[in-house]
């Protein structure tokens, strides 16, 4: 990130690889793909600064897709990996890409302490709702009572929140977006690619074989305006086709409501201004139950708090300077020690 | 108790014996005092010879308490000195340690020369000037008692005042109290009609040099700082608190200075994914931890096979299974060193002898893992980890720098390209122009690194990733022999902490005129390349171990010879005694005396 | 949970094991343990029908201590294994003890997944805010900057809060209790005695060798009714000695704020009345910074929902009455067969 | 292509073929088509004789494009039937398999018998009255292909009828369109002039009874259920997702009405914890899962060792290290599950040899789990698993019970009281009365089964776990021969799905005169007693294994034999030919053929 802006302008075409891309056609991956690649050239990170590090599942394999450094890493573990990435050298721009299953299932904890510690990296999570790689099974996003190979009955499990469970964890900035709205995505993205410390990007992608039509009750581009809001910091909370519905807090109490604007007497001055530093706004949004309210989108959450590997920088700068550069010769003979 | 044992280790060193030390700590954080299970222990064994283990009999026990008696008399030589503080042989501390009967009344100590005493008294009447509690008085009881000590050795008491001084210097009355103790335990030694009991343990004639007393995990922090020094690479350590490995984690977090970063992960799998992390960024990662921390590293560490990435992974082995016996020690993690890892996952396994030789261990795992390219697994074990020993602090300018090569030609670049000489693959840094490359658990073609699924391609990488790891055999050591010739009747070989042990025993049955060497193993994956030869020359290989038979198997089964297995499992280091009538046993078959205290089992048919 | 009350009473020294109690003298186990062994007999629960379940820390020895069937099992693990248990018999009272760093560091996803599959079990978390077994390192909960063992230069992480990552899991119990207060302690354990599904309880426990009086600012009795605040349901939120002081929503926010009754015209009526069913007002309660707020302690949250264990046996008895008892034998000659 | 495979499996085996089948899934979850890694294969290998395997060299291919010529075409049979759908020969198709010209114009397909037909334009044409699309008329030219297979096999079309009927019941001019094409199909065998590549392959003679095919997986769950029904206990899985052991959990996931309970657990860590508790509380607890899933489960199930719970873990074993080969079959973790274990954490290993064995193995690591209260490791690989075999189905009321007991005495109960035969602990479980104990991964004391950190229980402990587990020799048949006398010049040591491959080599070479045999391992660990003792009657041991020498290494550590050992690790399964060659190169040293393909290997010193 702390990248000087090179001369030649980069393009889409610096982060695209050579490698043949191997998910099924009609998959969400690629929109998200070709989304990063056409916004990853504003950031000024050249490809070799940048590293792309995933877990496994279908949408782990992203990295072979970048020309820009890559480890596609083993179940769930990416957080941690990316974590020790950063700890040696800081002046990478690291990315993670993960899934529902590999970064709530088996990476559930990685992810948690990772976005605790704002570690200074952007996570993607693709969250389709389902285990696309091994073939559909239920994950922890997979809607209670689901029916898969594995639960043929129904899943037991109440679903977690992507987004809620990474603001639960104090995360420094937590964003939604879909994978078929490049313009969404895109403003998502550059805004992740800016970040100081740890971004969590919820990016609802439809796994066309295991669980086509996830998300087709709020992404289809008929009702997306009426079933989703976007959350832009410093307006209103409005969303419809006309704008003209919107969010409030019900008076005295901690809960939101949709409001219609010219109804009961509502105008835009009753609507809700979006505050991404209002961590517990953030929390309600993204919480909000569906179809009573929309799904909210955009940049639930930010703020800037030192960092991971910043601290850790200055812990280092402090020694050298407090302990004046001891050498291990010196330390070697600390203590007591005697000569023969 | 640790402290005092601290204290008059340094006191020996000072004196320039040779010696290595046996704390032995309770399970227990703080267990209630006066119970068995709470008896903190600390063992020295110093002298004017050198000194290879902690001692199997001591001369002297100093037992403050009746559980601290019952649990350590056996050990003591009969005929030695028992030094017991009366004071605490009560009714209730009694019945605490299980003591029916009084046994400073009872007679039953009658086979030892009893030196009872009222140290707490004593105590309390020394320090009464300084004004303390009598609970608080009676807390300098351990320096009385280490005054005493240093009478009966001839030692001087000024280091230990100097200590005190410093350790309390704001607590200018513990200093005074501490203190009065001390010289009053001392004075105790020349008015009471002990004399008969002073020892002078005069200098060993050591090697020149500066000299200082160094644990295993120190020397393994150590070992890795000079490593980050000597390859010119950053250290980051990944780890996560574990019992009897922590203190090497402590050790590094305290030198940011010196080029080391620590995380502290959540787990040990994020502990080794952070130091593969690093190690893939250019850095030296590496990774410290026990047992039950090991063997949730086993799916990471296949990926830093698979992708060929730098890596030290030091174990500081505990007694097993599961949680086992945590601060006991052990030597039954060979097995999953070398073998316990889905697929065909070749690592090289190294494994210090002695407190010292972590030092030298844990740069040589450093130096083959960035020249191969591999994860190294370098064992330790508790008993070495907490054990002391006198080293010879190293001029680290003199040091063998280890070279390292990362890449930045961009012709002829893919991530696997290898050296043809070592097999290595490249190591690209991310941040270097030109060498954008992807790497993961898959398995990679071997000509383009690229994702692969071509059987063939499968079987070549395999048997690369082999070659290469048993390719190392030829950049290490040959075996040696630490004592003893090259050949005869029977070759003692051991591994790990057994070291000290070993060697006292081989020596004092060649002392007896035995044909008996002593080969010790710290080349575990691959042997060393003249080792299936050495063995040969030998009529009969016994293999002692703190397992249930690991080494021996390996050697069995890639040698085909009928190694013999000495196996003791029970969380503490061999006495020489049990390997001595061990080796007896094989070479004078007609006059068999079993091990002291029968003890340990023998189990011969691995 | 199912057992029929006994004829005899129990008491005490029925949960009392005949071992020896090997923590620190003046560890605030002790008086958790005292504290769980009185309130138990209440419960009317045979002690061969419960299990304690452990994982690994000073903490987690508690089973041994317990004349119940105990399990002290692995570090971290200790949510998987009760899974478990509850999977294969719910009519066993099942108790987890764990600590901040068993539960939360190693531990942390089995405890986030367990918890938001409501699996019927009640968890205490007994959080000193240091790694104790290990001797003295920082933990999840540790204060940032924390000076330990492992971070001789202070720690770099942000600390997790517990109560409030187990709202974010969607957990159906959380509450907050202090070792040496009996009877918030009492109170807590007979309520989580009770409940349907995953009990949290966090309790504040001193270390008294490596983190001795972590909590004192807050749980020292001369402070401890202006420093805290007991949430009880239906109750309006007042602490402090005179009970002169509580919460109220600052009007038009989604924040918290304290008055002071009878300054500024403010009177009972002004102040909030707790209510365990609403998250997002236990959320604000968990998060509350401490020392502008006090910290909220009792039953923060509290509601009952379908547990995981009902879940699965309602599917076994849909199962048994839809496949009308098909055997084995039939299940193995289904679909083609031959006969030769 | 998988459905059509199966469908023709189905069709031979109805007609009482013996036969054996190996599905070759693509990496990808839907590759796109035309591509080489983008091939989904289907093997199968049926005749009047046994069948072991799915045969080296088929008689005929099948290739719908020029991606599946290209990889398949190497296996076909010189002068075998080549059946290829030219209308996907076209330049984009033949670009993306690497072909620089059409094969089926150059002359190089000269070595076989091409048919090379049109069938997308012969399947649309047959499928225009019913109205589908173009593309989805196309999409029915795999049924097309099966009908002119079963032509030229003579097996009728009911079957697949039947099944076309039921699979589409809702959508009946899918129905309709697949019918005609398979109709079509075998009409054109009829009338195009091919007569001379009808095949007639009677029923084989084979046990009467009723048979079903089965599949590795399949049969592992359906032996899991047994076992349930057999011990009376509950089954409780916890699982994780992993390719290739996700059917089993699948499988098992469909019988609640069975007494099965499926917990799909966060992680494969917590899925051996869940299955931990469960045998805990009482019930059958087993977990499956593959390479890193097991390495994942390595702590926990030092846990179940040490607190002496039965449980059952199922490895379906795939190409390693680490992601390695997910979908491609291998057997490297035999060293995991022997060794791979912190501390001396000894476990009962079992593999299956077939896809029907799994059956049986899965009730005999119950039985042997609930016996001897011990976690017992079921090895079975990507190839069993989705392999299938004919399986004669059981009487369920004859299988034998397997007694359990679970301990309600309270008179001298303690947690590791044990029988003194098998020495199993007793089984006491949650909710007995009288029975309140305590257990976890701290040493126990062998008297009273509280913690303990003396060091003789240590020992004892530790040795006692290990008699109880070497003493399962005792309970398990002695090893026996499949094929050739007890003794003579070789024998050939196999363990797990080479199974078919040895059978049949050894069985030819046999037809040939030579004096070779072959023995196949169930038991790993312990191996069973007589082993030794029949191995020591050759004069040599040739192991074959799918990886690069495990098995053989145990082999040559226990027995001191100079094992030989011939490794192949391709992801595939060993060909009957590599066998044979191997076998006659050992037996006939003047003529030395060398293995087909030059795919494999050998490694002969290990
Ligand atoms: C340790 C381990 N366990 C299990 C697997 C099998 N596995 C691969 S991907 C995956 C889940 C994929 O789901 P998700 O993360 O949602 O990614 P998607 O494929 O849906 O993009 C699983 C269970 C594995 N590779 N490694
Ligand atoms: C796999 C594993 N890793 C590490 C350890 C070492 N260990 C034991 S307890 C513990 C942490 C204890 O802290 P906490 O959970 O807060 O419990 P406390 O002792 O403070 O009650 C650690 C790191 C272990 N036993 N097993
Ligand atoms: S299985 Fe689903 S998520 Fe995976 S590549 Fe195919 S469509 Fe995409
Ligand atoms: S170390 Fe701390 S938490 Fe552990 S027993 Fe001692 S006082 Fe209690
Ligand atoms: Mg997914
Ligand atoms: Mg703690």
């Amino acid at each position: 990130m702390n990248d000087v802006v090179q001369p030649t302008p980069l393009t889409r075409k610096d982060f695209s690889s050579d490698q043949d891309v191997r998910w099924c056609p009609g998959c969400g991956d690629y929109s998200i793909l070709a989304n990063v690649q056409r916004v990853l050239p504003e950031l000024g990170v050249r490809p070799e600064n940048m590293v792309w590090v995933s877990g496994i599942g279908c949408s782990s394999r992203f990295p072979y897709y970048m020309s820009t450094y890559g480890f596609h890493t083993i179940h769930g573990r990416a957080p941690a990996i990316a974590t020790g990435i950063r700890a040696a050298n800081p002046d990478l721009s690291v990315w993670l890409v993960t899934g529902d299953g590999d970064g709530l299932s088996i990476g559930g904890n990685h992810l948690m302490h990772c976005l605790r510690r704002n570690v200074d990296l952007r996570m993607l999570l693709f969250n389709n709702r389902i285990y696309g790689l091994t073939k559909g099974q239920y994950s922890p996003t997979s809607e209670a009572g689901k029916v898969t190979k594995s639960t043929p009955d129904g899943s037991t499990d109440y679903p977690i929140d992507p987004a809620s469970l990474a603001l639960g964890c104090g995360s420094s900035f937590v964003a939604r977006a879909i994978d078929v709205d490049a313009d969404l995505l895109g403003a998502v993205l550059r805004r992740a690619g800016k970040h100081h410390g740890s971004a969590f990007v919820e990016i609802y992608q439809n796994c066309v074989v295991f669980n086509d039509g996830a998300f087709d009750a709020f992404t289809a581009p008929e009702v997306r305006p009426e079933r989703t809001i976007r959350c832009e910091h410093g307006k209103p909370l409005l969303f419809g086709k006309e704008k003209n519905r919107g969010l409030r807090i019900r008076p005295g109490t901690l809960e939101l409501e949709v409001i219609e604007l010219g109804k009961d007497g509502m105008t835009e001055a009753d609507v809700l201004v979006h505050d991404e530093t209002n961590a517990p706004l953030a929390m309600l949004l993204a919480h909000m139950p569906f179809p009573e309210f929309p799904v909210a989108t955009g940049v639930l959450h930010a703020v800037e708090r030192q960092t991971y590997d910043a601290a850790l920088a200055a812990q280092h700068e402090a020694a050298a300077a407090k302990s004046g550069k001891l050498s291990l010769q010196q330390l070697f003979e600390t203590g007591e020690t005697w000569t023969v | 108790m640790q402290v005092t044992g601290d204290q008059f280790t340094l006191a020996a060193a000072l004196a320039r014996n040779d010696l290595a030390t046996f704390p032995d700590y309770p399970a227990e954080i703080r267990a209630p005092v006066g119970t068995t299970y709470g008896v903190s222990g600390f063992q020295i064994h110093f002298g004017a010879d050198d000194v290879f283990t902690p001692g199997d009999a001591p001369d002297v026990l100093v037992a403050m308490n009746p559980a601290a008696l019952t649990t350590n008399l056996r050990d003591l030589k009969r005929g030695g000195l028992l030094i017991v503080n009366s004071d605490e042989f009560k009714a209730a501390n009694l019945r605490k340690a299980g003591y029916a009967a009084n046994p400073l009344e009872d007679g039953s100590l009658s086979s030892w020369d009893v030196l009872a005493i009222d140290i707490t008294k004593l105590t309390q009447a020394a320090v009464a000037s300084t004004g303390l509690s009598s609970k608080e008085a009676a807390r300098c009881k351990n320096f009385w008692t280490l005054g005493l000590m240093y009478w009966i050795y001839g030692r001087s008491l000024e280091p230990t005042v100097r200590w005190l001084e410093a350790k309390f210097a704001k607590r200018p009355e513990l200093v005074a109290a501490n203190v009065q103790a001390l010289k009053a335990g001392h004075a105790y030694g020349e008015t009471a009609e002990i004399s008969h009991h002073r020892y002078d343990v005069p200098p060993a004639a050591v090697q020149p040099g500066k000299y200082r007393n160094i644990s295993g995990n120190i020397a393994t922090a150590w070992g890795l700082l000079a490593a980050g020094q000597l390859t010119g690479l950053p250290v980051v350590m990944g780890a996560y608190p574990i019992t009897p490995a922590s203190d090497v984690l402590h050790e590094l977090s305290r030198h940011k200075a010196l080029g080391v970063t620590t995380v502290q992960a959540e787990d040990e799998i994020a502990a080794i994914c952070v130091a593969i992390g690093a190690s893939y960024a250019g850095s030296l990662g590496v990774t410290v931890t026990s047992g039950p921390g090991m063997a949730l590293k086993t799916e990471a560490l296949g990926l830093a096979v698979s992708t060929e990435l730098p890596l030290v992974v030091v174990n500081v082995q505990r007694g097993g299974p599961s949680t086992g016996l945590p601060t006991k020690t052990e030597q039954a993690d060979l097995f999953q060193a070398v073998y316990g890892r889905n697929g065909e996952a070749p690592i090289c396994v190294l494994a210090a002898a002695t407190p010292a030789d972590c030092f030298a261990m844990a740069i040589e795992a450093a130096r083959i893992a960035v020249k191969y390219m591999t994860p190294v697994i370098l064992l330790t074990d508790g008993y070495l980890a907490n054990g002391a020993e006198p080293w010879r602090v190293p001029d680290v300018s003199k040091l063998a720098k280890i070279p390292v090569t990362q890449r930045t030609e961009v012709e002829g670049f893919h991530p696997f390209v290898r050296d043809p000489k070592t097999l290595a693959r490249a190591w690209a840094v991310p941040g270097t122009p030109g060498l954008t490359h992807r790497i993961g658990g898959i398995e990679k073609d071997f000509k383009s690194g690229h994702i692969s699924y071509s059987p063939e391609n499968h079987e070549l990488m395999s048997r690369t990733r082999e070659a290469k790891i048993l390719g190392i055999a030829e950049d290490i050591p040959e075996q040696g022999i630490e004592v003893g010739a090259d050949h005869g009747k029977l070759l003692v070989l051991g591994w790990g902490s057994t070291y000290g042990a070993i060697r006292e025993a081989v020596s004092r049955c060649r002392a007896r005129g035995l044909d008996v060497s002593h080969a010790h193993l710290r080349n575990l994956h691959p042997f060393p390349r003249n080792l299936g030869a050495l063995l040969g020359k030998f009529e009969r290989v016994l293999v002692p171990e703190m397992n249930l038979g690991q080494l021996v198997r390996l050697i069995r089964s890639q040698y085909l010879l009928p190694a013999i297995s000495y196996t003791k499992i029970q969380g503490k280091p061999f006495k020489v005694d049990e390997i001595e009538s061990r080796i007896r046993q094989e070479l004078e078959p007609g006059d068999r005396p079993s091990a002291t205290n029968g003890s340990s089992a023998v189990h011969e048919e691995p």
